[in-house]
């Protein structure tokens, strides 16, 4: 099949920013978006149980712009004060324009 | 009182408390799902509600009306003693004093039953309208000690920063507001009490084994998972320091007392008012830590849930209760 | 008339199912733990079925004959009023009009509970043998529809298509029957009335109290997550247009009215008559939705669920009962 | 015997558990939540524990000390007969006979409870201590088993390999031990108890419609997905074999008389014999299976989860429990 | 440790389609899978919740050709007609047999 | 935004061995890690249901040799006896940093 490269964007963080997050790469221009509820431990050691809720996953394939645009704005306003981390990762899909 | 106490000790939800305590403490891997911790509150915040709703249709508007300015009168007063002492006193930053004051300005809904059930357990039941106190009490403090936390810190951000940092964004109130009025407590108690009062007591009459007559077990089973909660976090007492663990036990009693005179000078029972005192020393561990996480990022929030559930939860339930009682015992002559 | 209305305004159900409603019309963030959800519905589908069962091995087959008989003729007919409905007057694509169609033609295991509930309330208790009836008119109706989309869409697409595109590869009927028949509901309701005609009276005893003492409350749970997703839909009205609307409220009149006159005719009492004259009125929204989706994917869910969820079944709980009950006690004289 | 028998097969519990059996056969999609599976089995044990703390709160030391010896011997010896008769006879690896014998030489909660519903419907209610001995035998054999293993490997893994290969490392006994201890079940049951014994029968009181009137209830939707769970081993049967088939149903009437023996001798009566003959009869699959999966990992989990699910744990429902019963009898009369 | 270079399929779309998906994998060749269940959002704004399920992730590692195949199977059966996506991303694997 | 490439290694397999994997890939050198509730089959058609728990899947994002380092002790100590498997992809984050 013919596919075009495209770029995964994983946050991994607080559920609480759910749907903050959510707002955020539909703004910065996310055609669909999936989450996960996972948990895990970082470098803050955030052990918050029932009360905090547990972490989640949101991985969006976009493009490489909308991507680096999202990792600006995590960067600047989320990874200072939440437990938060984000990643990219190379995909390739097909009907590629139903991502941009 | 040793006798008080003793009763207070060998209750089922004492014993379940301190054993889910225990099990953290030697590290078991006892742990419920979850989803039976959530609906298990969901439940019995929708029994609470309702209850309080069916007794809240006996009860004349005339009896109510102190009562509830008294507490509201609690939810502007408490968060603002809290904010005070940890700032003043304890030296806490204001974003860690404010996160800290707003659960102590809000309410714990266990601790309020715990207390519901400990005076009925002696024959001094309280009042039927309490859990609309509850409602009353449950969100004003946050917001105002919110609103202590925002105008503070915007009255350092207007002195230039050392190091050029920006203060992060704060998120509109009416959207904080909205989250607070519409949370998932809010509206199974208020919801609760408006079904409960418009069912009446005939309506009530087919769910009442259901949500009156499991209560007590299903409160058992939750304070369980609340033992866990608060033994998986007494690691933590370590190092949120000395301070912070007698703030979390002297600063119920003041409150607690205070609830008790207010709510006796309001003209409640001997059982209400401890209830009343109850509920101004619980510190919130529901509804206080997403609002708080969510407006003031800044603040810790290992001090806040430790001083909330590992410290002030457990001293309530075993001895606040208790020494409420004696003072509503004492004052009501 | 208005007395019935306002009974059932107040029971616990209605207003539970309003609460929940009301929380997502607010946009509350009050969601019931899908595992609750799930664990509710087993909980109350297999309660259903082993009381139906215990009182199945009272009944006589002779009781059952006629009633049994009438519940699969309105299996078989209300696809099919609901298809042609939709397709000739509502101009609903073949899939569509299927899809909804079998919805209609399957039953509402909730729907059935509130008529049980109602009709007892008032002193008119249904035959204990209805749950028998409810599973015989859970599946026909989701065959009969799904064969009638089926069959249509073969002779259209034996027809070259202009834009030369594929129809979907239909799934065998008997993977389709095999999954209808062996679905959660089927096993739960279907083996709950075997064990509970096999137990018995005294079998029956010891699990009393947890299957038939917390019925009606677990109801009220459920009802509560019914209105939180009812109100998810609620915002699908504007797309799904006027016709559905006014669909989901007429043909649930016609259908329990026929359901009613056949009750009658076939020797139901007022309570029989009425629960039966709601199942026809009913809409499924468990079973139905899986079969349609993976049958027929071409049709569009939102017009299904939200005509099945969020317009027929409040509109039965609320108003559709009430009425099935004065039809079924004028009938009866 | 025979009506003994249809009472047993007729309980919701044995229905339950067929019902369950079923679905699976006719491979229907019905599953419980899994975290219903869970709350269901910390709610079991926990109330176990908590009816078996009030009762003992009644029993002399005296009474319950022979029947404390004889449970710990069974403890010890039937983990060793399981293990000669699989190695020696069956032929298996030392892993997997020391895996198998570790779950029969520990104990099945849920058949304990069986067998405890049993005797009680017959009239001979077992004594009030024995949750206190199904405590006791949780663990011991688990560890005879394990240790069995781990020292007949060392033998074997002292003479040279031919192919090279190291054994997988042990992992300390104090780790394994700690785990054991700590496991949920064991911290629901023997918390329960001690909860239970302090507390008393006023304290138990206000939350035992919760934990005993429920109980029957609860048990017949954990038997219903027991019934899943063993009817999804179903398949396995073919490739464990014929001889462990025979064994899952020899072995449970050798260890069941002479846990019947031990106990009559013991001083327990008709019913408190049966039960125990049950416990020893009985192969663990809540305790055991983790333990040997991370000790032994060697040892195939398909042998070990298939003999005590899908053989031993309904022979013993079915039939076992009868059994024992009836010889319980005859020794006492 | 000397590793492998295989793809990993990754197919994000409606609970529902759980068996049938893992039946089109197998058959198409796949050694195994893993599911997650997830939720989320796209171009099909497909809201049912309790009702239809919750979304699932499926994801397994193959050799390119399965990959491609399986591409193939599901733009042709499955994205006209559910809510479904899949992506291709690069993995390196030990023991590299175990999935081809 | 200047991002770094680093491993993200994914390990899935039984629940069992959770509190073990975390202790080894602490021990190699990994800073944190995120765990997801799964299912799954593969060449062991290891099926266990609630007895031994479902799978899990841990991802960590460390550096390519603490990722050859944790291939190599899963490969040795866990692959023979136990139903796991893992993989490694490429990433790129932000604050490298954080992550060796
Ligand atoms: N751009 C995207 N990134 C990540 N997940 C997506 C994306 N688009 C769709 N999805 C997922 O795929 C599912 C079906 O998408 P769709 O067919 O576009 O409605 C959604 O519910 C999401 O879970
Ligand atoms: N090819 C694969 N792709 C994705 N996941 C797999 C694959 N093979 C195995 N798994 C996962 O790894 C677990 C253990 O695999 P195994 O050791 O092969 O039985 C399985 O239960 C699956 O969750
Ligand atoms: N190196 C890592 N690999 C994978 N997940 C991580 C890593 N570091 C942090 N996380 C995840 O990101 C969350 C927040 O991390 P932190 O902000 O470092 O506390 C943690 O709870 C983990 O779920
Ligand atoms: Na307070
Ligand atoms: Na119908
Ligand atoms: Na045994």
């Amino acid at each position: 099949m013919h596919t075009v490269p495209l770029t995964l964007l994983t946050i991994i963080g607080e559920g609480l920013l759910r749907e903050r997050l959510i707002t955020e790469i539909e703004r910065a221009g996310a055609k669909g978006y999936t989450i996960t509820e996972c948990s895990g431990s970082g470098s803050r050691h955030r052990r918050v149980g029932e009360l905090l809720g547990e972490n989640m996953k949101l991985e969006c394939v976009v493009s490489p712009e909308v991507a680096d645009k999202l990792l600006g704005i995590l960067s600047d306003e989320y990874f200072p004060h939440f437990a938060v981390i984000a990643y990219l990762s190379p995909v390739s899909v097909i009907r590629g324009d139903k991502y941009v | 009182m040793l006798e008080v106490l003793r009763i207070n000790l060998c209750s089922p939800i004492s014993l379940a408390f301190v054993l889910g305590l225990f099990a953290r403490i030697i590290r078991s891997e006892l742990s419920l799902p979850r989803e039976l911790y959530a609906s298990l509150s969901i439940y019995l915040l929708l029994a609470l509600g309702l209850k309080g709703g069916v007794e809240l249709s006996h009860a004349s508007m005339a009896e109510l009306a102190w009562p509830a300015v008294v507490t509201l009168v609690l939810g502007v007063i408490t968060p603002c003693t809290a904010y005070l002492v940890l700032r003043r006193i304890g030296r806490f930053s204001i974003a860690d004093s404010a996160g800290i004051a707003a659960h102590y300005g809000s309410v714990s809904a266990v601790t309020f039953i715990a207390a519901q059930q400990f005076v009925q357990t002696l024959g001094f039941p309280a009042e039927g309208f309490m859990p609309t106190l509850l409602t009353l009490l449950e969100s004003p403090g946050i917001h105002v000690a919110l609103g202590i936390g925002a105008v503070q810190t915007a009255r350092m951000a207007s002195q230039p920063r050392a190091d050029g940092s920006h203060p992060v964004e704060r998120r509109p109130l009416k959207e904080v507001l909205h989250e607070v009025l519409t949370a998932r407590s809010m509206i199974l108690l208020v919801g609760g009490l408006a079904c409960g009062f418009v069912m009446g007591e005939k309506g009530y009459e087919p769910v009442k084994p259901f949500f009156e007559g499991m209560f007590k077990g299903a409160l058992t089973l939750f304070l369980l998972e609340m033992g866990l909660a608060a033994g998986a976090r007494l690691g933590d007492l370590k190092s949120t320091g000395l301070f912070l663990l007698a703030f979390g036990m002297i600063m119920p009693i003041l409150h607690g007392s205070l609830g008790v005179f207010l709510g006796h000078w309001a003209g409640l029972s001997i059982g209400g008012a401890t209830v009343l005192g109850a509920m101004a020393a619980s510190a919130s561990y529901i509804a206080a830590p997403p609002a708080v996480r969510m407006t003031l990022p800044e603040a810790n929030p290992t001090l806040y849930l430790t001083a909330a559930l590992a410290i002030t939860f457990p001293f309530n339930i075993v001895l606040g209760i208790p020494i409420y009682f004696q003072l509503a015992r004492m004052l009501a002559g």
